[in-house]
């Protein structure tokens, strides 16, 4: 969290952007491209939801190192992205595969080993760092965090300051500022033009806070399309500087309206890292991210039965029940 | 959980039961999943009508069908057919604006000044476990009124927590409000033993009511450190057969109360 | 801007609040019995858009006074206010009848002679100020309205502070909120659940911020309905008070896809005000505001002739073309 | 708007032409409604296709129909078919972010280090007139590179404003960041009688082009302070057959240009 940069800075970094209406629509490895070793790389969604999959599938393969990596809620993904050594830095509130799938070994191997850094702060601080970072600020009040060893454990970047108004001690959330966000949303048009259905989780904020956002989404409409219901736009074209369609494109999590997570998948996934730990975890990224030879075989190696089985619950329970 | 119920009832059924009265109706909880959960939609059930839950995936009064109980609070499965969705950062920040009753979690470690922990267990510099960490924990004890349901058991109610993941009254006293937490804290800690509160002066953990043959010197048992006793002791209700109903309906696999 | 109130009363106020999913439809009259005299009073939409007209002619018809109003930007409605002695205060970051009318002689005549008070703020502070009382914070940090006049104004409500993090100065706009919101939307439910279509302007920030909200709208729709699309709902039925039903209940002015303003009526207006000033307010105020016996009749008055065109139009321009 | 222009074009003619250069392809444009929609428009059709337009009101990226121009920046007729609409906190906090190159804006009153004043004529005590004051001028000026687009009138180009609506560089010198302004600031006036930037140390207004046929005399003697020039003085280009064709696409009633 990295408040102490300057406006000046803040600002030079988005002035030297390419904002313009273009179009931005490229292949996974091309976007991903856009992530450079040592980056602080920000993820969409929460826990087993609208995760950036394909993004980060793209990410270990291209074995990027060394990123910070934040999100509001961490599952799964965290542990592909430690155990390929993409990152050993993750800032975020809760991490481990899911809710339902208790404590993480891989998690814990790595953060008690000390090979690998779990920076925990509130769930709202992060969403207040993103908020801040989006609006422009170098920090926003808080009245959470206060008093607890959360707070104790990022002092001095957690600050508190008396309310000039009220006399209040109040907590200060440093601006967290991604140089790049992976985002997943349901559509979007090839400027970049982003569509989210259901929860929007910390999108919003994440998009206005990079310095870059690689989009990626179920499919690309078309600009038309957008302009019939403007009000639904929820991320702006020109905080986006790559538009990736991937049908499936965060599975074996879910995207909401689209798709269920893939139960039986992670079932498997979890009783496999239960078992075997991170080497565990490493053989499932040599099968299911090293070895395919496109996105595609990742699909099919998650397995076109259960797929579709996610893609018809989850259209249903949404649009059609 | 394992049963250490009484009179017919498992210890989660006496859990949620007794959660479930602690909540009226018309009120606003922010709810975990699981019992928290299950208590709320509970309260609705039987004697809270008009109750709301909040969920902190960003989800305001959701569809709760029985048997179908949602497994998390993030995901499709839990957000169709809610009232409102809105980013997380909004929806914890109805807890800072006040518009939450009560937050309502399940906890793992709990001391005497209802301070949880869910990040580390041992030293935090070392840990012997590195926990998940506070999720929206941290926010929702900070910000409102809480109840924790909770498995009493010696080694979750210790003196002192490892790591204050969620504050409740930190180190007793005014050091809560001194630290700029000037509402919410601890409220009350439902238990399959009894019902504990907090000592108005000191914030010390207290006993405030025994489940139906439950002793103070078996709470006492359970707990690690010289517990409270409030100067009347209540004892609680048992379920009712209503309650038990439509705790039936709505866990019909008893996949929480076994 | 009262950002010193301490937040333990906040907090009280609203605990005080039934917040409960009950039925809140009731009538205009009963509605706005919930206005006390001496209450600050924000008002939705900008401009001549989507403002709670229906509700502001109740509120007239009451005879409220003292009324302090506060809105982002205040048209021919604050002239209403003024010259009808329900307000002699108005918050706000521009005042005139509407872009295209010019000064307003009767905005001009109140406050040049000092009879009522124009607050200047720009118009980000206005919603700074709504969104820091949404958030439960004294204040909002910003950048903007640093060294000006408008700031000069209103010196002690706005301040500055040296930023902990960069050492830069930032100004702070203190929490405006309202007693009661007045709030007008296209649908909502019986409980309150507002869904705004098009620019939603402050008016989500505006309805959390207040400590009541009387929300108005053009049809009622069932609570399936709302659930049927959860990610549209945009005012959370716990924050309001009140329902009612008023269609056309922002004519004269515009309601975003149901019809678009009276441009015959607010030229006639506005010819009315160059030509007779404070005056010609009260007339227009006793044709219509005093004299109609209902709402409906307030609506004959503006014509139906007028109205059926301004919905054909705004529907047509919206979702037919 | 009077006629004042030359080589057969109005004086608005010559304001929006100018305007509509100013801007470069690829650039978002915070913009007022008049004269700098119409040059932001212009700019779009010409030279910059892919340059975007922001609207107080809470619009990104309109559509704009030759022959439409939306009357006010707020109203259902502005929003159709837009990119987004967003509240309107947040599309002035796109300012704060950085995503603006251009604030656009119309001017009644600047004074010689560029401040603007929309809110009081005479005393603010105790005004000869109460103006409509700031809306979001303010805050686009505090927060974004300024283009104003004006008549070049003795009684609008003052030497010290009224009343600082919209902050140019206040006193002068560093003052505008030593007031915690650290971006932004007026970047040109045009005018129709030439282009005027300010000196970099002084931040006093300096005539940096003239357009055709105009003297540093006749601007002076418009101009109600003593005017810097820039050492090498321009001459504008008159305005193109395609730029005035494309403009009279636009504006064909002449509402704008007359």
């Amino acid at each position: 969290m990295d408040a102490s940069v300057p406006y000046a800075e803040v600002r030079a970094r988005l002035a030297a952007r390419d904002r313009g209406l273009r179009d931005k629509v490229t292949t996974l490895e091309d976007a991903i491209g856009l992530v450079r070793d040592g980056d602080h790389v920000g993820l969409s969604g929460s826990t087993l939801s609208r995760t950036p999959i394909a993004l980060v599938w793209a990410l270990i393969r291209a074995r990027r190192k060394d990123l910070v990596v934040s999100r509001g809620i961490t599952s799964n993904v965290g542990e592909w992205l430690y155990a390929s050594g993409v990152s050993s830095h993750v800032i975020t509130s809760w991490f481990c595969q899911g809710i339902i799938y208790g404590v993480s070994r891989v998690v814990r191997d790595f953060t008690e080993s000390g090979r690998a850094r779990f920076e925990e702060w509130s769930h709202m601080s992060i969403g207040l760092g993103y908020r801040a970072a989006a609006m422009g600020l170098p920090f926003l009040p808080t009245r959470s965090m206060l008093g607890s060893d959360v707070a104790r454990q990022v002092e001095g970047r957690f600050r508190t300051m008396t309310c000039p108004y009220t006399g209040e001690t109040l907590g200060l959330v440093p601006a967290l500022r991604p140089d790049v966000a992976l985002i997943h949303v349901q559509r979007a048009d090839r400027y970049g033009n982003g569509v989210i259905d259901g929860l929007p989780f910390m999108d919003v904020d994440l998009a206005l806070a990079a310095d870059r956002v690689i989009l990626s989404c179920e499919r690309i409409v078309s600009n038309d399309q957008i302009r019939r219901a403007p009000d639904r736009t929820k991320i702006p074209f020109f905080c986006v500087e790559a538009v990736v369609e991937v049908p499936f494109g965060a599975s074996p999590h879910e995207c909401y309206g689209e798709y269920e997570m893939l139960f039986r998948h992670l079932d498997r996934y979890a009783k496999a890292m239960r078992d075997g730990g991170v080497e565990a975890c490493r053989r499932w990224l040599d099968e299911m991210v090293y070895g395919p030879t496109s996105h595609t075989e990742f699909l099919e190696r998650l397995g076109m039965a259960e797929l579709l089985e996610a893609q018809q619950s989850g259209r249903r329970m949404i649009w059609n029940d | 959980m394992t049963d250490r119920g009484r009179g017919g009832y498992t210890a989660a059924e006496i859990l949620t039961v007794h959660a479930a009265r602690a909540l009226s109706d018309g009120q606003v909880v922010f709810a975990g999943i699981g019992i928290p959960l299950l208590a709320a939609t509970l309260a609705q059930q039987t004697h809270a009508p008009t109750l709301t839950i909040l969920f902190e995936g960003g989800i305001i009064g959701p569809m709760i069908e029985p048997g179908r109980l949602p497994p998390s609070t993030n995901e499709a499965r839990t957000a169709r057919k809610a009232n409102m969705l809105l980013p997380i950062t909004d929806v914890m920040l109805l807890l800072q604006r006040g518009y939450v009753d009560y937050g309502f979690m399940g906890g793992a470690q709990i001391d005497q000044y209802g301070n949880l922990n869910s990040s580390f267990i041992g030293d935090p510099a070392s840990p012997s476990v590195r926990l998940p960490g506070t999720g929206g924990g941290n926010d929702i004890a900070s910000l409102a009124k809480m109840l924790v349901a909770m498995r009493h058991e010696k080694r979750r109610f210790v003196e002192r927590v490892d790591f204050v993941t969620s504050p409740g009254f930190l180190r007793g006293g005014t050091s809560r409000s001194a630290s700029g937490l000037l509402a919410g804290g601890m409220h009350r800690v439902i238990t399959d033993l009894g019902l504990l509160g907090f000592d108005p002066e000191t914030k010390r953990m207290r006993l405030e009511a025994l489940h139906p043959g439950v002793t103070v010197e078996q709470v006492q048992a359970e707990t690690g450190f010289p517990l409270l006793v409030a100067p009347t002791l209540e004892e609680t209700r048992p379920p009712t057969p209503a309650e038990m109903a439509a705790l039936r309906r709505l866990d019909p696999e008893r996949m929480l109360t076994k």
